[in-house]
């Protein structure tokens, strides 16, 4: 029994940290955000060369076969420094693309070409079995109403992949078509997210489709797949933002004075900062345990709710304190502490809440 | 033991209603439904504020003399009540609910003459100036300094988390006029006519909700009048005690939390639980729900037994109770809200959150205000003296009253 | 609006005050509970004879009438004392008696009698809509079978009223039966409960009863009034007790040196006597409240549901303080602090817990 | 990383399940079904220890040379999954846990020798005397003194919450040995030999469940032997903050948790949830469940972190996490047995509670057990350094390792 990273684990981790240091710290990620499109794209090249959205994908697809712990090294740093960049879109969107053998991949992995997926409904969509839109068949082709939100990269996507029930398939079938976004009837509102990301609301208003544009008519399976993958990534993130909150608020709490001596030494604020260790160590504990079940192949439906669960709800304890620790500073925009917390907040209400997996836990007994 | 339920009231209430129906424009009303912290939007919030005096309703907590309603406690709740039903936007505390009771407590005869009709009418905002950079929760070690030249201060240094001072007229604060003995001593209480004394800048603070509602405030040989001074020099911090009273709890608070959990329940009727019904249906959801409107229970119960002068509410640390109870409900709604709206509530709609935007929201009202007031929010446990800060006090006297 | 207690409210609660406290100090009671009837037939008459007993009675009913605030006045002190005596159960079957103008109804009220409510069945009894018990109609008398469990003073009553549903009637109908503890048919299991009470289960196997011992054939508005009294009594008990904890608790943390200084003087010591005394104000704050609307005949099953619901959350909070800021003596049957807690965890268990409770508050949206 | 799910593993899983399902005798199995406390009944509980021992499974975390069973961290987890499973009694950690890893740790040869092979046999039980009336939480205030006499020490003084010792025949303790220097300095670590010294007095002392498990400890002109050093004398203090590593945490406790959660879900099937299915069928039951499970799996992955030896598990406060989670969860597991039971735990049952009574229980196993247990388990946040002496530990390195 081992969960520790590899040594290469440990020098990929290494160095999209240092990288991320030199690149992307809080002033720049702040302009960034600030700025008109809200992402760099020299950034996201950057990204793409040191071959990280290679990561996700098979080898056999032309990928690096990242492994489940591979993902973490990566997503853990991206976490702490608040990436902006459409990583977690890329990592929806890449592996569906393998699964259908789409040449389209490589200007993907290459960083050149953005795909958004357009999954998510409305309120957590957190299983797939939720989805309700419904593509019509329409002679040879495909019609799409309906509405997708929360399209991570949706505005910025040079192709949609869309997620829909094939009106006269079993109703357990999911589809996958791509589209262009310039294409007739779809409608794209763009906006960005309380954490920086990039997203968009995207309306299908009698939107063709040709038949050669239905990628797969049961995804569900690489669906599910992706969607793990993705889960994996966001609590990752959100457990280096743990550890940034952590370490910062442990920071502040020993150099911060009032009543003549640093405020760590009140108990209540030295408890707290306790308290805020146990909730990250759990968190990364899960986190570790949960990707060496995957890289293992023993991840269960179960184990993936535990993780995206705990990793929300000891994440908000965590955020929550770090901005009560800091006081009136941890109120403004002005430090990384609100937009860390901001960050874990967002991650959590993606892909399910801890409120929704925590429950399937509870209806999931151990087996 | 007695509580009012009589005919009458049914009168008052349907007063109440009738004017609150009616007295509001539609831009007040738009500024109290977009309403995503305990500070609404400035202009509208004075254009309520003056209606509002026109028809004597202004200062309900005010004596009667002063401008007050005179109203029975229950008249004053039933207001309240309405008021929050109709989501209209809460009057700004600083000026009718602090410095105002404070100048009717203790003010000379010519600073209430001077001070409070303009408060009553709406016409003055007064910014509160106390905490410094250096001094948060220890707020007696500040030291912006005021020092005596003729008649005047003059006044160095620096105010932060000066609540709404880029929208204020006037201010009070607390300033350093004694560095020699305890750092209680040596705190001096003034009120300053104006904010834009030669010498004085103003700069908002941009929060994590992305609205700049703080400031900070600096000073560079700031000349105001001795005049502006409450209580004796040096003596300023037993006038700020006094006034953290007023700040720290005795309104009729409990009928906004309401409020909160009625907007709730609204919205979980049209938000899927993901289990299978709406969330106003699902047992999990109602459970937490009925957890918190308890615990509102609860606080209105001891609200009601403070507003009515039960014995209990003698205890010194009765308003350090009330502030850490408001404040921790206050947040529990707000989380309570964001679950509702999920990851509806993740977009930045900073634009359709502007009173008279012509920018349609994304989705529903509560999905538009839910996230950033769960995030302005969190300020409820930090300002006014943070909630440790309050629990040493309770802690004090713990065994009291038991 | 005023939740005082009159003058003669407070004479009352000084009075039973002083009386315990001269009578029924906790060595004295310690002695009581450990007797081997349990509880004590002494105090009892002299409970009696300050005329406690004929409070809850409605005057034209030969009682004193007692209001809800009355009855508080009174319950406060009995929880702080931790009265092992059967108060409760008198609360619970002397009004029931009063309904049906029943003559025994007087040596209930002087104290030479005990009734008990045989009403509970299993689990948490909260609503009488719960009872399943059913009495078979056999010619001009009643069969009763079943069990009723935690029937409060049911092993030392001598006389059992029973709550069943009489088969031939709607079934929302409740009948109440007057029996005998020596019937035939009848196995009555007596024990201590964890807070010092006694109480049985009592199993009912072809139990006859006589058509005069039919006491009233629809007793459920009776027995609601009847149970939200006890739900008073019971949460004034536990404020009472949660009172007597935060006391102690604040005295011990004052006195007892650990570093070289009282335990009160550590912040994580000093906020939690904080939170006892912010969850003992709420809790009694919301008992008094709640005793004006009854008293004022306001009161809601919303409001009676608050009550019990936040006693009993509120109480363990601060029952679980107090024994963790005692520490090792905190844990000992030697304090009165542990016997407190189990008094509190007893009236919390007892008519719906605050789980149920709380949960009821949820379902019933507020007028 | 990598977790072994080799066929093997489910062969051993065989042996172990066929060995556990044989071995105990009945009063084993009761003994275990009955438990309320980490702390088994005594006499079923060492007739347990020294049949693992026969096996030689009594000490799976010992070094193989000491005794130890050589196993993975996967077979020390199947191991005590199976041993929960079945309800057996956990083997008393005093000796076992405690004295026996530190001897191993820093005994001398001839201590090892002495000592060890009983510990391992389950001859031996040992008390541990740590806490003194006025040394709780400030351990290192304790004044339990300890004269040299020649070879020997002469004790005066007093011990509290001595788990068990009315039932130990050896005992292990802090001694001060000297007075002048720091309070941590100072104290010596004894082995007593015997528990029946001359001038030695054993009170039980009742706990709150009812049950006499802890013990007050008098010594008057105790004489013992200087040879029961362990340390140096006045190092005491080194020593016993050694021994608090192992006291604190390190075994496989998760399965135990887990297999709480399993007797819940088993008696909520048979319990009403007064809202029209039962437990083991509400949503609501369900959810808090699931909370309380996931947060186990937590502590699973935490506690297989420790042992696997990740790197973050050299940081100092790991212990101290250990401690804290494993408590605060054993706690919410036993509140959640009561909510199962309800009122059906209020009955005192302590009759029926005794191993070998012919008592029947009023209901269930759970609702025989639970209430005490819940009490019982009052503890886990005291003990071993109450959670609050952990939270100041584990603040002190913060910042470390995030």
């Amino acid at each position: 029994m081992d969960f520790s990273f590899t040594d290469e684990q440990q020098m990929l981790r290494d160095s999209v940290s240092s990288f991320l240091q030199r690149s992307y710290d809080f002033d720049a990620r702040s302009k960034i955000v600030r700025s008109a499109e809200g992402w760099s794209r020299a950034i996201w090249e950057q990204i793409a060369e040191i071959g990280l959205l290679a990561l996700p994908v098979a080898e056999d697809a032309g990928g690096l076969g990242g492994t489940a712990p591979d993902l973490v090294a990566v997503a853990e740093p991206f976490g702490a420094h608040l990436l902006a960049e459409p990583f977690i879109a890329t990592l929806l969107a890449a592996p569906l693309l393998a699964s259908v053998e789409d040449e389209r991949l490589e200007g993907i992995m290459e960083g050149s070409k953005l795909a958004a997926l357009a999954y998510e409904e409305g309120h957590g969509t957190a299983d797939p079995s939720h989805i309700a839109m419904t593509a019509h068949r329409d002679g040879e082709r495909f019609m799409l109403d309906g509405e997708k939100r929360m399209v991570l990269a949706g505005g910025d996507a040079d192709l949609l992949l869309v997620v829909a029930r094939l009106e006269d398939r079993l109703e357990d079938r999911l589809a996958l078509f791509s589209l262009s976004p310039d294409s007739d009837g779809i409608t794209i509102k763009g906006y960005q997210t309380i954490d920086g990301r990039r997203a968009a609301n995207i309306r299908f208003s009698g939107v063709q489709v040709e038949k050669d544009d239905l990628l797969a008519n049961d995804i569900e399976d690489a669906l599910r797949k992706a969607l793990d993958t993705a889960i994996l990534a966001l609590c990752a993130e959100s457990v280096g933002a743990m550890g940034e909150l952590l370490s910062r608020t442990a920071e502040y709490a020993s150099t911060r004075k009032q009543f003549g001596v640093p405020i760590a030494t009140f108990q209540a604020v030295a408890h707290r900062l306790a308290d805020m260790k146990i909730a990250y160590t759990k968190a990364r504990a899960t986190l570790l345990y949960t990707a060496a079940l995957m890289e293992a192949g023993h991840a269960t439906e179960r184990d993936m709710a535990i993780l995206k669960g705990q990793t929300g709800k000891l994440g908000r304890e965590v955020g929550e304190a770090a901005i009560q620790t800091h006081g009136g500073v941890g109120m403004t925009d002005e430090l990384a502490v609100s937009h860390l917390h901001k960050r874990i907040l967002a991650n959590d209400a993606l892909l399910g809440s801890s409120e929704y997996h925590l429950r399937k836990v509870g209806n999931l007994s151990r087996s | 033991m007695e509580i009012d339920f009589s005919p009458e009231l049914e009168a008052f209430r349907a007063e109440v209603c009738d004017f609150l129906d009616t007295a509001p424009t539609p831009e007040i009303r738009e500024a109290g439904r977009k309403l995503t912290s305990v500070f609404a939007p400035f202009e509208q919030v004075m254009a309520w504020h003056k209606i509002l005096y026109e028809k004597g309703w202004a200062a309900p907590s005010w004596p009667k003399e002063h401008g007050g309603t005179g109203w029975t406690v229950e008249q004053r709740y039933i207001f309240a009540e309405e008021y929050r039903r109709r989501d209209l936007p809460p009057l700004l505390p600083q000026s009718l609910g602090m410095v105002g009771p404070l100048l009717i407590d203790i003010g000379t005869e010519e600073q209430k003459a001077k001070y409070l009709p303009p408060i009553l009418k709406g016409e003055d905002f007064w910014a509160q100036g106390y905490s410094e950079p250096n001094s948060g929760s220890d707020l007696a070690s500040l030291s912006c300094r005021a020092d005596k030249d003729g008649d005047d201060y003059i006044i160095n240094g620096s105010k932060i988390w000066t609540t709404y001072a880029h929208h204020a007229n006037r201010m009070f604060m607390l300033v350093r006029t004694d560095n020699t003995g305890k750092k209680q001593q040596g705190i001096t209480f003034l009120l300053l006519d104006r904010v834009d004394y030669p010498g004085m800048t103003i700069r908002p603070i941009v929060g994590l909700d992305g609205f700049p509602e703080q400031c900070e405030v600096f000073f560079e040989d700031v000349r105001v009048p001795q005049s502006g001074r409450v209580g004796e020099e040096n003596d300023g911090w037993t006038v700020a005690k006094h006034l953290l009273k007023h700040e720290r709890g005795g309104g009729a608070q409990s009928p906004t939390l309401h409020r909160g959990i009625e907007r709730i329940r609204e919205a979980a009727k049209d938000t899927p639980s993901g289990f299978g019904t709406s969330l106003a249906e699902d047992p999990v959801f109602l459970r937490d729900l009925g957890e918190l409107e308890a615990d509102i229970a609860s606080y209105e119960a001891f609200e009601k037994l403070g507003v009515s002068g039960h014995p209990m509410a003698n205890d010194p640390s009765w308003p350090s109770m009330n502030k850490t109870m408001n404040s921790v409900l206050t947040q529990r709604i707000s989380v309570m809200m964001t679950r509702v709206t999920g990851n509806e509530g993740l977009p930045l709609q900073h634009e359709a959150l502007r009173v008279g935007a012509n920018v349609e929201p994304l989705g529903s009202d509560l999905e538009l205000v839910a996230m950033p007031y769960y995030l302005n929010s969190r300020a409820t446990t930090i300002y006014a003296g943070s909630n440790e800060v309050q629990r040493d006090l309770i802690a004090r006297t713990a065994g009291r009253g038991a």
